[in-house]
């Protein structure tokens, strides 16, 4: 069993924004059912759900399973901070390599509309007497008193970080980045923010937390998006259409960020995203120059430029040599983040990590119309969860 | 002198303030919250070491959006202590990118965060540059 | 894989009571180093994590793995309501059954003491002018308006349904279910209240939801239970001793409600029940005679009732019966909840799918002291997670 | 007369007053609340029928503990209209567990919620002993 194929058979994104009047199962239940129609199949068929969602309830795959069709199937509701999509596809997995399921499905549902910033801030107000408490005994909050906790904050010392290891990176070379990704929504249509802005727009835009300014942020919007996976010999049985759509599920793998120095007091993104490439191509049978496409997970502009280095896309050190040459625009030798990322597409945190799978599985189809990358037979996915999760997917055609 | 605590316990006032780590005395991990154990090598034994006054700016941040009460814009920063890695932000210092370099040496300097109403001082820290 | 065997190797979980100082970490952390103890093995052994919390952040399994161990495993935070810690044994016996681990930690923690009424309800402020909301066009809060969502009262009402199915079950009757609970808790030190009550208090206690009286209804505490889950192959490279106290897991189910009429209006913990059980002795080879001892979800004492018959451990609508044989007392024929159930032990949501597999192994080990079930081979645990799930596990020496 | 609003949609209001249920048009499963799609047969087209008015006790609980604003006890029930079952309060009754019954006959009851600041009332509803 364990070593069965696993397949995308079908696959579905809401177009990200804000959607006031829907709540977070009229947006699932949108992603679920089309991702039934993408694959031909219905409720009937899945034996396993995996949700998620972490701004909301945290558990929507009953309220979901109510709306779309209560077929007495074991429910698993999820929760991986950005992660938390890629968590529900992995459960799905595990669910049907153990021989519980032969098809199911994994969905991911939030609405971060209108939301501000995101901090995982312990802001208490000061008490009238200072009180210690906390695993610091903190008689205050230490959010902004002892660093930050805001992410925009936590990942511009991630890029800048890098820049202690391998040399300083400039501000525009981060707005750049954050450039490249707002050209390449221009191109898709269920991107949040589809306009092309210049450099010196993002430079001079608001700032954030330095060197991040707004436009190198990403954006909270409303969304969900949704996948079946079938097993291959599940899918053998389907109809030839059926197959011929399908995506292989090259390599599923989750990391947690292993002990190092440092750690617990700057998240460290590179070394779970490092061990899950690793394990990633490992299971594919190819390495970082047999991806086509990419589907990174751009939260910032500054974490971009690290994941280049930590999925191996470049040599040690040099990711900043690496998109300066090009490579990673749309016209370059290795897209990255050709939906627009999470700066322009939106990041409905817990739709993320299957969206980015949507993006990927839709060129590999050779079904992204105008934005379509040429000859894309194996792409990647990567998302982080801070605290930190980091999954990555690897697909193939 | 008003009564004094610090803002959290790592943080030892008295006439040498400084920061403190607890160090797991199997594998020298070391951590600055309340442990269940470690997360290195899953010992359970700690001793407090002294951290050195004086670093080096390991990663910042000029973080111009954070929560009520907090004054923007501030420098959140990684400083490194010798090993020993701390969050703190950079402080007396005009919070513009010109100012601050990675690798600039810093210094622990200490400020009163605030009064309680029995008059007793909360004080805080951050690293300043040397 | 599919067909491998699974066991419990370690098992551990807190005394649940009142922990104004420990934070959910702190009780995750005790359940897991206890588990890892008492399976003689360190995190270092462990291939996957799945954690479970529900009331507090509903992600504790990064937070716990920087407190006990930074291995850089793969990290599952899941939730299903109060099947929310066998929900995560789910994921690690998943995990091994597909091949991706060996040997995984299943952890489930909640701070509930002091919490108040738990309620689903959508209470919101009456606004200034009527605006219809959600799904129903609500104008103003429909919670206590057309029914309740409060547990209390919802367990209530399923309780009495089984009435107007089977003939109407008296006060008396159910109150005798949280007689018996509170006498068997008398032996259970890791209970939170150990108090025996007579037949009389508990009637003429403060009614929450007629018939369910406080001492009817689980008790709001905190704790943390976590397990360690070894494939059989893996269990042989180990020692004598571990293998000798290891307890085979026979079956491991995990079900949602099927739709049926009315199941919309009062939430139906029936049909998901009895599908699990039916799964689950087909799984074990055995039925429910051969069941010697069972911990099943008297989050009220309306509910126990119920279970006795969804568990089919008596004919079909002999529930009343069945209870008045003296089957289930722990003197009986087929004690149920000797540990005193959620009415006395208490009820850390996410901990008790973990707490009531370790009330049944310490059983099946012949190591549960003064309330030892003598001939303890094989055990049942059950529990309910509202909206709906059920989880049950079937453990076997 | 004042304007009114229903507590809920499926409250009709009007000479008379009454639920209504939107039933799946394919499988006849019917459901209170908006829809993505029916939970037994996955069809995504309903039509609203309307409920008898009348109907008997299913299950009901009298319940002491609620939000801020909600009279207390009050009795929650099940309520059987014809086939399909409904949430609802058994209202204008004394709520002691003598004067309750499972199968009693019950019928539908409106009554005023409150005003608005325009005046306009919401009005709720319940069953009543027939
Ligand atoms: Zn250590
Ligand atoms: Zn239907």
């Amino acid at each position: 069993m364990a070593s069965e194929n696993l397949y995308i058979l079908g696959i579905h994104m809401t177009k990200f924004g804000k959607y006031p009047n829907r709540d977070l199962i009229d947006l699932a239940a949108e992603a679920a059912q089309g991702a039934f129609k993408d694959g031909g199949v219905t409720m009937g068929d899945m034996n396993i759900l995996a949700a998620g969602n972490l701004r909301g309830t945290g558990r929507i795959g009953q309220p979901l399973q109510k709306q779309i069709g209560q077929t007495g199937i074991p429910v698993y509701n999820v929760t991986n901070a950005c992660a938390t999509g890629a968590t529900a596809m992995r459960v799905v997995m595990m669910a049907i390599k153990a021989g519980e399921a032969d098809m199911g499905l994994a969905v991911g549902s939030e609405k971060l509309a209108g939301v501000g910033l995101l901090t995982g801030a312990n802001v208490k107000a000061d008490g009238k007497t200072w009180t210690p408490e906390g695993r610091f005994d903190a008689v205050s909050a230490t959010d902004g008193r002892i660093g930050t906790e805001t992410m925009p904050g936590v990942f511009a010392q991630i890029g800048m970080e890098y820049g202690s290891r391998y040399g300083e990176v400039s501000f525009e070379t981060f707005a750049k980045i954050s450039e490249k990704n707002h050209y390449h929504s221009t191109l898709n249509p269920l991107a949040a923010y589809q306009k092309r802005m210049s450099l010196e727009e993002i430079m001079k835009d608001v700032m954030v937390a330095y060197p991040n300014t707004r436009p190198m942020c990403s954006a909270n919007t409303d969304g969900a998006a949704a996948t079946v996976i079938v097993s291959e010999k599940k899918l053998r049985t389907l109809s030839k259409a059926q197959q011929d759509r399908a995506v292989k599920i090259a390599a599923s793998v989750l990391t947690t960020d292993p002990w190092e120095d440092g750690c617990q007091v700057l998240a460290n993104v590179n070394t779970c995203t490092r061990e899950a490439a690793k394990q990633a191509y490992a299971q594919a049978g190819v390495g970082p120059k047999d991806i086509r496409l990419i589907e990174l997970h751009d939260c910032f502009a500054t974490a971009e430029l690290v994941h280049y280095d930590n999925l191996m896309l470049c040599d040690e050190g040099a990711a900043v040599e690496h998109f300066n040459s090009g490579a990673t625009w749309r016209e370059g030798r290795q897209p990255v983040n050709v939906s627009g990322g999470l700066e322009s597409k939106g990041h409905p945190i817990a739709a993320t990590g299957i969206a980015n799978v949507w993006e990927i599985a839709t060129h590999l189809r050779g079904e992204a119309g105008p934005r379509q990358i040429e000859g894309a037979k194996i792409g990647m996915t990567h998302v982080i969860g801070l605290g930190n999760t980091c999954a990555i997917h690897i697909l193939q055609k | 002198m008003p009564n004094q605590v610090p803002l959290v316990s790592y943080l030892v006032l008295g006439d040498d303030p400084h920061l403190i780590a607890h160090e797991c005395t199997n594998c020298k991990a070391r951590f600055f919250d309340r442990r269940n154990g470690c997360a290195k090598c899953f010992g359970t034994e700690f001793k407090d070491v002294s951290l050195p006054k004086e670093g080096k700016v390991r990663a910042f941040s000029i973080v111009h959006s954070a929560a009520p009460g907090i004054k923007v814009p501030f420098v959140a920063s990684v400083i490194e202590c010798g090993t020993t890695r701390v969050s703190a932000n950079i402080i007396n210092v005009d919070p513009k990118p010109e100012n601050l370099k990675l690798g600039m040496k810093v210094k622990l300097a200490t400020y009163v965060l605030g009064k309680d109403e029995v008059g007793t001082e909360a004080i805080g820290f951050g690293f300043e540059p040397a």
